[in-house]
């Protein structure tokens, strides 16, 4: 009985375990995505930089 | 009672003589060797007996329920404890609410609000009362506590048993410390009452902070190990020990406001003999813990 | 004997549960963070088209 008891705690670690593992997978995904989105952002601001800086540097 | 007094005698020779608490490290030694920790002699053990430095991590943590009373299991525990640890810390550098120049402090508190679902749109955000004793206490126990991932997670259960267990008990600390205050010296207690200070006295600072930012954390940490442990009362004899300590110069001043900004900056020279006093006085007062055999 | 090797077992199954509370936790951060960021994006998208409309405008 006592062996079943250890079999059953040890299941119930492995399943949380896993829960983390797939949970930490979407986590990665994200992050992905939020480094491309930052990256994008930056073009973004660096190219309306030097479009501002266009017209001044034209003067 | 003889036996008590012959220990007490023994501890403040050795206090003198810089040997304080040889004897108790052995006993708590010899508790921590049990594979499972008896977590109740350990609250007895820290109620009674300031804990040695080198074992005070480990035994907050124990009493925190940061580690399991299992020996077998802190190393598979910690290990958890670290992963979620940096986990949180990554995810804030990721979306850029922290970086390198963000201090220690601070990074604690996004990361203890963002475990509690509660971690704001941006960094400037405006801080609330409680974030404020957050950062207070996390200054505090990065002095006494190492490694960063313990500090962390002693801080975040210290305040969460702040708000849980003592949420009841905290506010009615203000009625205690006068009722205190009234039978160790009534005179002291009718000047504040004559200056209208006893409503406007730092309640914050020494009831829902614990002293943190008031005491040096090496008198500091002797206190912290009976809130650990399960008393909170103890913060009502550390605030009588202080008036005390301070008497001559709180009865010199005449205005709230006066004796509410030097309670607020004590000097620090005298802490760790207030620490010492309010512990004798509040086991003279509450009983002395029985360590239980 | 056995009340014990439960015990311990909830301790570790506790800390795992924990681990994977707190990553769930950053996801959803994560998921409020790209929403964000996309809707940064698409301000910054409009902002643009309205500069580069103005010089047309005022030919």
């Amino acid at each position: 009985y006592l062996e079943d008891v250890k079999l059953q705690a040890r299941g119930q670690l492995q399943a949380a375990e896993s829960r983390y593992e797939s949970q930490k997978k979407i986590t990665q995904v994200f992050e992905l995505e939020i480094l491309d989105l930052y990256g994008k952002l930056e073009k973004d601001g660096l190219l309306r930089k030097l479009e501002e800086q266009k017209p001044e540097a034209a003067e | 009672m003889t036996e008590d007094s012959q220990r007490n005698f023994r501890s403040v020779y050795y206090e003198k003589v810089g040997f304080r608490g040889v004897e108790e490290k052995k006993s708590l030694e010899i508790l921590l060797k049990d594979d499972r920790l008896d977590i109740e002699k350990l609250c007895t053990f820290s109620q009674r007996f300031p804990l040695p430095s080198m074992y005070r991590a480990l035994v907050w943590k124990v009493l925190l329920g940061i580690l399991p009373p299992h020996h077998e299991s802190h190393a598979q525990v910690m290990k958890y404890h670290k992963e979620q640890y940096s986990d949180v810390l990554h995810a804030l550098e990721v979306i850029r609410f922290i970086s390198d120049a963000t201090p220690q402090i601070e990074v604690y508190l996004y990361m203890h609000r963002l475990e509690s679902g509660k971690l704001p749109r941006s960094p400037s955000f405006p801080l609330e009362p409680e974030d404020e004793v957050f950062l207070a206490i996390a200054k505090a126990m990065e002095e006494m506590v190492e490694d960063s991932v313990d500090c962390y997670w002693i801080t975040r259960c210290f305040v969460n048993q702040l708000n849980s267990k003592y949420r009841d008990t905290l506010p009615q600390l203000p009625k205690a410390f006068e009722q205190y205050l009234n039978l160790e010296d009534g005179r002291l207690l009718s000047h504040l009452k004559a200056c209208g200070a006893v409503s406007t006295l730092p309640y914050e600072l020494w009831f829902k902070k614990c002293f943190a930012g008031c005491l040096p954390e090496s008198s500091l940490q002797r206190i912290w190990d009976k809130v650990v442990s399960g008393s909170c009362k103890i913060l009502v004899f550390v605030a009588v020990e202080i008036l005390l300590t301070f008497k001559i110069k709180v009865m010199a001043l005449n205005s709230a406001e006066k004796i509410t900004k030097f309670l607020e900056n004590i000097p620090q020279d005298s802490s760790d003999a207030i620490v010492s006093k309010a512990v004798d006085l509040w086991h003279k007062h509450c009983g002395t813990p029985v360590h239980s055999a």
